[in-house]
């Protein structure tokens, strides 16, 4: 889930790493440590200040329920059968994932420029790059949960604003 | 990249496999570079995805999560 | 070494000199003689190996420590050799050239192949380093003043030892130049000039004088002496006088004393010789004459000796040095008459002699032969057969004794003569003897004299002590290597010159030549350890002390040994090819601490091994090579896994099989482990290799054996590991007759099937492989129920010896500002060799909430933890970090600290600044400096947020339920009981006995009906057990210490409130479809065929097919006990009528560990064995009153049909039906239904929830014997919880937030120790709820929760977030 | 002869029997004396790597 935010904000997946050592597998943890640090190496420093919005973002979609709630469940559906027997098929559950992981991260990204004043719709596709389409979608979904609502007009354009923490 | 750079890394080490194999690592004298900055944690479990994301805010450059 | 002062930084061993064979890398690896079992060893500390005093220690004088100073040469060291050598002797460089090396006798490598250069190496060691530098501690100067006549090496020790006492001395010479002997008595080509005055200024930079030219006499008697001040006087004056020849005509011109010659030639550098000159004697004096005399332009010379080579008393290497150059001796041979020519010699008679027997110097006396009289003409004879003491400046003083051989009597001890405050030493008082004993009697009489100034009793204490037989280190493994030669000066180069001859070793010759030595005494006092250990632990005076301790029981655990192949040498080449070796030495290639680090190679040649074979049962069920007649029951399994492990280790492709008879993997889950393996492609062989040949250059190793097929067959391997089985251990059989404990015929320990852990001898219990071979599991199962044992035996004392630590009064902190105390280790140098501690303490400093920082040089000894405590009271800190090593190894010691200074022990934080800092960026020190800053930061800023927990205690209710009257069960209620515990024994069935009930006698005849009935009847009617027949367990909740459960008889409901719980349901053999089983009266399961036995009274034939549904897909496990069953029952039939014969059809044949006499006994008693493999089961079909059983023969290669009367299967074992006690406790079940323990290895016997034990076949099949071990077992195991009145819980558990819950029920699904369940909460509905006595403080729940309305004690999100910012935000 | 009991146990030899039993005792309220003949407990489990079945590294 990390890795799949981590690449809608642009940021190098392999900036966090996963291993699995034992408590006597003194040479493997060494070796795994170089290779990290070999990788980090070359991507080079990772400057937060050009990723501000966009982990802003990832930090904000992490913490809604929807995430969470999905990230719980997927152990518990990768694993155990339902009441009828039945596993759930790991591809449908990989879609669904990805499709909620996006439409979350693109929801809080919104909401994170929102939270320096009132926007309008393009100007929120200009500076996220996100299909003007996409903005509109999520910002419709937004204003249902209550999160955004319609500002104020600057001429003829619509501005609106978050209602979020 | 300037030659003298060195990576941060935040590492989440579980305090029964990873953390216990770093110490054996550490009796053994294996060297490795020292980019790491590690968080004990009971289990890699612990380790919410938040807290990753908290790292990357921070600057570090990479976050390694073992358990 | 003292155990709290040592922190085990390694220090000491560094600089060890000493590498010895380490036993626990079964010597394949070296370890120094101090050193630290292995790197995780616990206790954690550094021990010195050391037996008794070296021989050649024993073997000098002078009682120099030689071990000590030739490593101290081996690793170059040469000053310290010398501050050992030095402490016994002032004249190392002397020594080195003169010394008779008595203890080059002694040395044991005598018998190995020659003796160590231990001389060359002491003059090696005074070449290369100038002793004058050496500083020698003087006590302080006293006021006494001592005389001491003559400055030979007696004198020159007693001034030297005087003055290291802090007492002046003046040497009173007679000669115009000191050094007597070694002066006037040793030539230059043995001792050069320039090191004797050298050497003499070590004495005389001590501040002693030395008169020259003053000789004892009229004008200076001993009286004038003493009035002069001097308050002792030590006569020194060596023995100067040579003893006539007794011959007429010895005082002619031409004849001259050896000494007088060697004198005048020393002191004047020339001296008369003769053209053809002989020399009489055969002892140094003799050879240093005749050298001389060649080297001064002697044309002949030659030496007269009456006895033989052998007899002479001269060095042996000075006699080789005489005969290269040219002197001839003629041996057996004495002087009769000078011949005299106008007053000079002209000519010797001589006579010949031949050797008598011995006489009292056990020197064979040589008597002449008359009439063999012979002459020589020569034109000087020179005397040199011994030396006596010229007296004549003693002539007045009245109170010395003299000996008959005109040498001063003194007090062989202190040396003091009958003359009062008169010493003597050296040659005057032994006669002609060695420098080093003149050097010892110096060190002797210093000592006395010293005494005498004090007044002390001279003698008191001081008698040599006498080693019988003394334990040395063992040197059969040693390789022989050859002394090294000593270069000497080519033999024309000596002619005309007294250049040395010996020109001693070079450095790499010496290091060498040291690196023979045995280290007879493993540490050699060197001390190069005690410098360097900083903590001051290394204490060499410790002494074995014997301590005498009265308990309640003795339970034996010492193991067994591993069986040595060298006895089978010429089989298994083990001792010559370095590419066999034992499963114990294939460990420990595999282990990342081992000597390669876990890198699979061959230690031969490092390369990496592509083919490797496994030999079983080495050792292990062969009666013809060595009488182990047992199966060791471990090798089976050991051998797969370390197939298993080498391939994970071995990067490309690595072929493993394994030859065998039997595979027995008969354990819980082996089975599987077994067939996966077969999936990773272990190759099983069915065959018993019957050579191992060499193959010449690459060392690989060729195995022939005759396949299933019948085909000889030859095969090359890399590398043949030896799974060599287990012997009793020969330190264990000498304590069981000590304790006179019975041992069966393989010499285990005797025990009995009902009572496995029980000894012969009552109070004294046994476990582990002591008994007889067996698996971890099991070991562990017997050890809990020796424990338990004991323990039944002093219940009326328990807890009667426990101490308890008290700690003070613990200070609320809550709400208080954090004052931060900041302790930085340097560990030694494992942290401050690296890292500057001192910029880190700085740092530390400028942190928040800092108040008080300190650097430390070992934080974990005991005076710096004391020092904490004082601190952290004095500065009234209320959170403590240290910056260190590991919390894991070391977070509760200073816990403990915390505890004594008031302190919460949770408000503690370490910073693992070495095991994960130093250790491991040793060449990178600035940039681990900053890192250890970083982590210092980061623990800094995670502790103010520590909060206080205190540890949860959980009462303790203590009566227990038992649910299953089997023999398990009833047992375990039994101990329950007589230990004092209510027990409540819920049994299904309406009596008790469980499966047992079937079953007559064990395979060692232990009768089981009676025992039964025995054990039934102490059930019934213990007034400490309430047995609940036909009754079943329904429902349960509640966790350990505070169980609740429903038990149902009839209709009627009961609750049960009991502390723990023993489940011991046990199992059942199952029923088959196969083989017309149900469908042919004759075909019968387990113990009913005793039944058709006598329907069938003329049985003839009897089949037997084992695993019937066991090891097939229905059941894929092995039930274990089935082949000893059906064996045992075969053997009851052969013993009723041998001719009936008896067939067993096997997949393998498991009689583990000393079942397998019962195998053995079948196979002689003529029971037929064949092995069928699944894929071509055994066919059964009806033929008239008979059956018929088809089955292919692997041996013959053909089919087979058996006709039978009866057939008996053995069929797999179930766990009997307890999904209703599995489920109300929450207990996992394996795959086959069987309970799962907490841990396979090393908790078997505890279920995975707390508080909840298992026991019997209900956990997996297992004999009697082994079900009533793991009853006891599990009776011991929750004693260790109901013994307490409460249990303590760790406080890092979870911790719900119910206003945030929503009851969506996700962690309860998360958590895998069920210790959160949904609490109804009125007003609000389903809220979760923490079970902290089961919460293991993972977190997993933490995070699945949507809400994050849990959070981890001493985990919480602020500490954990403050340390992820506070990490990085150093530039 | 009735002479007290005395409390406390001694188990000879430090290897993983030797330890689990005076783990077991010491938990149950008995004082132990676990007297090892070399210099660290451990006895030869310490030598292995891993162990059957579970494959966990013995230390």
């Amino acid at each position: 889930m990390v890795a799949k935010l981590l690449d809608l904000a642009g940021i190098e997946r392999e900036r966090v790493q996963l291993r699995r050592v034992s408590a006597a597998e003194g040479a493997l943890f060494s070796e795994y440590v170089t290779e990290v640090s070999q990788k980090t190496l070359e991507m080079g420093p990772f400057d937060p200040t050009q990723y501000m919005l966009e982990l802003g973002a990832v930090q904000r979609a992490l913490g809604t329920r929807r995430l969470r709630w999905l990230s719980g469940m997927e152990h518990q559906l990768d694993k155990a059968e339902n009441v009828y027997r039945e596993k759930t098929d790991p591809d449908l559950m990989e879609e669904v994932l990805s499709e909620a992981i996006r439409s979350e991260y693109h929801k809080a990204l919104i909401l994170e420029m929102l939270g320096e004043g009132p926007l309008s719709v393009r100007e929120m596709a200009e500076r996220s790059g996100m299909p003007v389409y996409t903005v509109s979608t999520r910002l419709n979904e937004l204003e249902r949960d209550g999160l955004a609502e319609f500002n104020c007009h600057e001429g003829s354009t619509a501005k609106f604003a978050s209602l979020a923490a | 990249m300037a030659e003298n750079y060195e990576p941060k890394i935040l590492a989440f080490l579980c305090n029964w496999c990873a953390y216990a194999g770093a110490d054996l690592a550490g009796v053994s004298r294996f060297q490795y570079p020292p980019t790491l900055r590690v968080i004990r944690t009971m289990c890699s479990g612990r380790v919410d995805p938040l807290y990753i994301a908290e790292g990357l805010v921070n600057g570090y450059d990479g976050v390694f999560v073992s358990g | 070494m003292d155990l709290s002062k040592c922190t085990s930084c390694g220090d000491c061993e560094a600089v060890c000199p000493v590498e010895l064979e380490s036993g626990y890398e079964e010597g394949l690896a070296t370890r120094k003689a101090i050193y630290k079992k292995y790197t995780q060893a616990i206790p954690g500390t550094y021990c010195i190996e050391k037996t008794d005093t070296a021989p050649c220690k024993l073997a000098c004088p002078a009682g120099i420590n030689v071990q000590g100073y030739v490593q101290m040469v081996k690793v170059g060291n040469y000053k310290r050799a010398l501050e050992i050598i030095m402490e016994d002797l002032p004249l190392p460089g002397i020594l080195g050239r003169v010394c008779p090396h008595g203890c080059e006798d002694a040395c044991r490598r005598c018998s190995v192949d020659d003796p160590l250069a231990i001389r060359d190496l002491k003059r090696l060691a005074a070449d290369r380093f100038d002793p004058r530098e050496i500083e020698i501690q003087c006590d302080p100067e006293r006021d006494e003043k001592v005389a001491i006549i003559g400055s030979g090496p007696a004198g020159l020790s007693t001034a030297y030892f005087l003055a290291r006492r802090g007492i002046k001395s003046t040497i009173f010479e007679s000669l115009p130049e000191p050094g007597g002997m070694l002066r006037v008595g040793i030539p230059e080509h043995r001792l050069p000039r320039e090191i004797l005055n050298k050497e003499i200024e070590i004495i005389t930079n001590l501040g002693v004088e030395i008169k020259t030219n003053s000789p004892l006499g009229p004008d200076l008697s001993i009286d004038d002496l003493k009035n002069q001040g001097y308050k002792a006087v030590y006569l020194a004056i060596g023995a100067h006088k040579g003893i006539e020849l007794g011959v007429p005509g010895e005082n002619v011109n031409g004849v001259r004393q050896g000494v007088d010659f060697l004198r005048e030639l020393s002191l004047t550098g020339k001296t008369e010789v003769g053209k053809k000159v002989v020399i009489i004697g055969g002892g140094n004096v003799a050879i240093d004459v005749a050298r001389s005399a060649i080297r001064m332009g002697a044309e002949e010379v030659t030496i007269v000796y009456r006895r033989t080579r052998t007899e002479m008393p001269a060095f042996d290497e000075e006699i080789e040095a005489s005969l290269d150059e040219g002197i001839r001796i003629n041996y057996l041979a004495a002087p009769q008459e000078i011949v005299v020519e106008d007053g000079r010699v002209a000519g010797l008679r001589c006579i010949k002699m031949e050797l008598g027997d011995a006489d009292s110097s056990g020197r064979r006396s040589p008597i002449p032969v008359p009439g063999s009289e012979f002459e020589l003409d020569v034109d000087q004879i020179i005397p040199a057969i011994g030396q006596k003491p010229d007296l004549s400046c003693l002539e007045e003083a009245a109170g010395l004794e003299f000996s008959r051989w005109g040498t001063i009597e003194v007090n062989s001890i202190s040396y003091a003569t009958d003359y009062e405050g008169v010493f003597a030493g050296g040659d005057v008082q032994t006669g002609p003897w060695t420098v080093i004993g003149a050097v010892a009697s110096g060190k002797e009489a210093a000592e006395s004299i010293q005494r005498y100034f004090d007044g002390v009793d001279m003698v008191e204490g001081r008698e040599p002590v006498t080693l019988d037989d003394p334990v040395y280190r063992p040197y059969d493994k040693e390789p022989v290597k050859h002394r090294l030669q000593m270069p000497e000066l080519a033999v024309e180069k000596r002619a005309g010159n007294f250049d040395q001859v010996e020109l001693g070793y070079t450095e790499e010759q010496g290091q060498e030549e040291a690196g023979r030595c045995l280290n007879c005494s493993y540490c050699c006092d060197c001390e190069l350890c005690v410098e360097a250990c900083l903590p001051g632990a290394v204490n060499h005076r410790d002494q074995a002390l014997e301590k005498e301790i009265d308990v309640g029981a003795v339970i034996l655990t010492s193991g067994t040994d591993v069986f040595d192949p060298d006895k089978l040498e010429e089989f298994y080449l083990y001792k010559s090819n370095p590419n066999v070796m034992t499963s114990i030495e294939f460990e420990r290639i595999l282990s990342a601490t081992g000597p390669t680090s876990g890198h699979l190679v061959r230690l031969s040649d490092e390369k990496e091994p592509k083919k490797i074979a496994w030999l079983q049962c080495v050792g292990s069920r062969d009666q013809n090579q060595c009488d182990n007649g047992y199966c060791s029951s471990v090798c089976c399994m050991y051998a797969i896994k370390e197939t298993v492990i080498a391939q994970e280790h071995s990067h490309n492709g690595l072929e493993c099989s394994i030859f065998n008879m039997d595979i027995r993997t008969f354990g819980k889950d082996y089975e599987r482990y077994y067939e996966r393996s077969k999936e990773q492609g272990v190759r099983y062989v069915q065959a018993r290799v019957h050579t191992i040949s060499e193959v010449p250059e690459s060392r690989n190793l060729n195995l022939h054996y005759v396949s299933e097929a019948g085909e000889i067959i030859e095969e090359e391997f890399d590398l043949v590991v030896l799974s060599v089985g287990m012997e009793p251990a020969k330190s264990a059989v000498e304590l069981a007759g000590d304790l006179d404990i019975e041992l069966n015929q393989y010499n285990f320990v005797k025990t009995e099937d009902v009572s496995p852990v029980t000894t012969s001898k009552p109070g004294i219990y046994v476990a582990g492989v002591i008994q007889g071979p067996k698996d971890i599991p099991h070991s562990i199962m017997e050890a809990s129920a020796a424990a338990c044992s004991a323990g039944s035996d002093l219940a009326a004392a328990r807890g009667s010896l426990v101490k308890e630590r008290i700690f003070p009064e613990e200070i609320n902190v809550v709400g208080q500002e954090p004052r931060i105390g900041v302790f930085v280790c340097n560990c030694g140098i494992n942290i401050g060799g690296i890292a500057d501690v001192p910029s880190i303490v700085e740092y530390a400093k400028s942190l928040p909430n800092v108040v008080y920082t300190e650097e430390n040089l070992f934080s974990c000894s005991q005076d710096t933890q004391e020092k904490m405590v004082e601190t952290i009271k004095e500065q009234k800190l209320n959170r403590v970090v240290v910056a260190a090593c590991s919390p894991i190894t070391h977070e509760p010691l200073f816990q403990e600290t915390m505890k004594d200074a008031g302190l919460n022990p949770f408000l503690f934080e370490m910073a693992n600044i070495r095991n994960q800092c130093t250790w491991v960026h040793s060449s990178e020190k600035d940039k681990a400096t900053e890192k250890a800053k970083d982590l210092v930061k980061m623990s800094v800023a995670r502790s103010a947020f520590l909060e206080p927990l205190d540890y949860l205690t959980v009462g303790v209710n203590n009566p227990v339920l038992v649910v299953g009257g089997g023999v398990s069960g009833m047992t375990a209620a039994l101990n329950f009981a007589e230990q004092g515990f209510a027990t409540t024994l819920v049994e299904k069935g309406m009596e008790l006995g469980g499966s047992a009930r079937q079953i007559k006698k064990t395979w060692k005849g232990a009768d089981v009906g009676s025992y039964l009935d025995e054990l039934i009847g102490q059930v019934e009617n213990h007034t400490g057990i309430n047995v609940m027949k036909g009754a079943e367990v329904v429902n349960a909740k509640g966790f350990v210490g505070n169980f609740e459960t429903e038990v149902k008889i009839g209709d009627l409901k009961k609750t049960i409130r009991h502390g723990a719980t023993v489940v011991a349901t046990g199992g059942q053999a199952t029923e088959t479809g196969e083989h017309l089983y149900g469908q042919n009266p004759r075909v019968t399961r387990w113990h009913d065929l005793e039944q058709n036995l006598e329907k069938y009274p003329d049985a003839e034939s009897v089949v037997f097919i084992q695993c019937v549904g066991s090891r097939d897909e229905s059941h894929p496990y092995c039930s274990k006990i089935c082949c000893t069953a059906s064996i045992n029952q075969a053997l009851e039939i052969k013993e009723k009528n041998p001719e009936t014969n008896v067939f067993i059809l096997h997949r393998d044949i498991r009689t583990y560990g000393e079942r397998e006499s019962v195998y053995q006994k079948a196979r002689e008693k003529g029971v037929v064995f064949i092995k069928y493999s699944p894929e071509r089961k055994p066919v059964v079909t009806e033929a008239g009153d008979k059956l018929e059983v088809k089955i292919f023969d692997p041996v013959i290669q053909r089919e087979m049909v058996i006709e039978t009367d009866l057939l008996n299967l053995a069929t797999a074992i179930e766990s009997s039906a307890n999904e209703t006690v599995t489920s109300a406790y929450k207990l996992p079940v394996n795959a086959d239904k069987f309970v799962m323990e907490a841990h396979a290895k090393l908790r078997p016997v505890d279920c995975a929830t707390d508080g909840v034990y298992i026991c019997g076949m209900a956990h997996y099949p297992k004999p009697l014997d082994e079900s009533i071990a793991q009853a006891q077992a599990a009776v011991s195991r929750a004693i260790n919880v109901l013994s307490q009145q409460s249990v303590a819980v760790e406080p890092i558990v979870s911790q719900i937030d119910q206003e945030l819950c929503i009851g969506c029920g996700l962690c309860v699904e998360s958590c895998s120790f069920s210790a959160i369940e949904p609490e109804k909460v009125e007003g609000k509905g389903i809220r979760a709820k923490n079970i902290s006595a089961l919460c293991k403080g993972c977190g997993v729940c933490a995070v699945a929760c949507p809400q994050q309305a849990i959070t981890m004690k001493h985990f919480n999100n602020d500490q954990i977030i403050a340390s992820i910012r506070a990490g990085k935000s150093v530039a | 002869m009735t002479k007290d009991v005395v409390g406390s146990v001694m188990v000879v030899g430090g290897g993983i029997a030797g330890m689990q039993s005076a783990l077991d005792l010491a938990n149950s309220g008995y004082y132990v004396y676990l007297v090892e003949e070399s210099s660290a407990i451990g006895g030869v489990m310490s030598q292995l790597d891993k162990t059957f079945p579970t494959n966990d590294c013995t230390m």
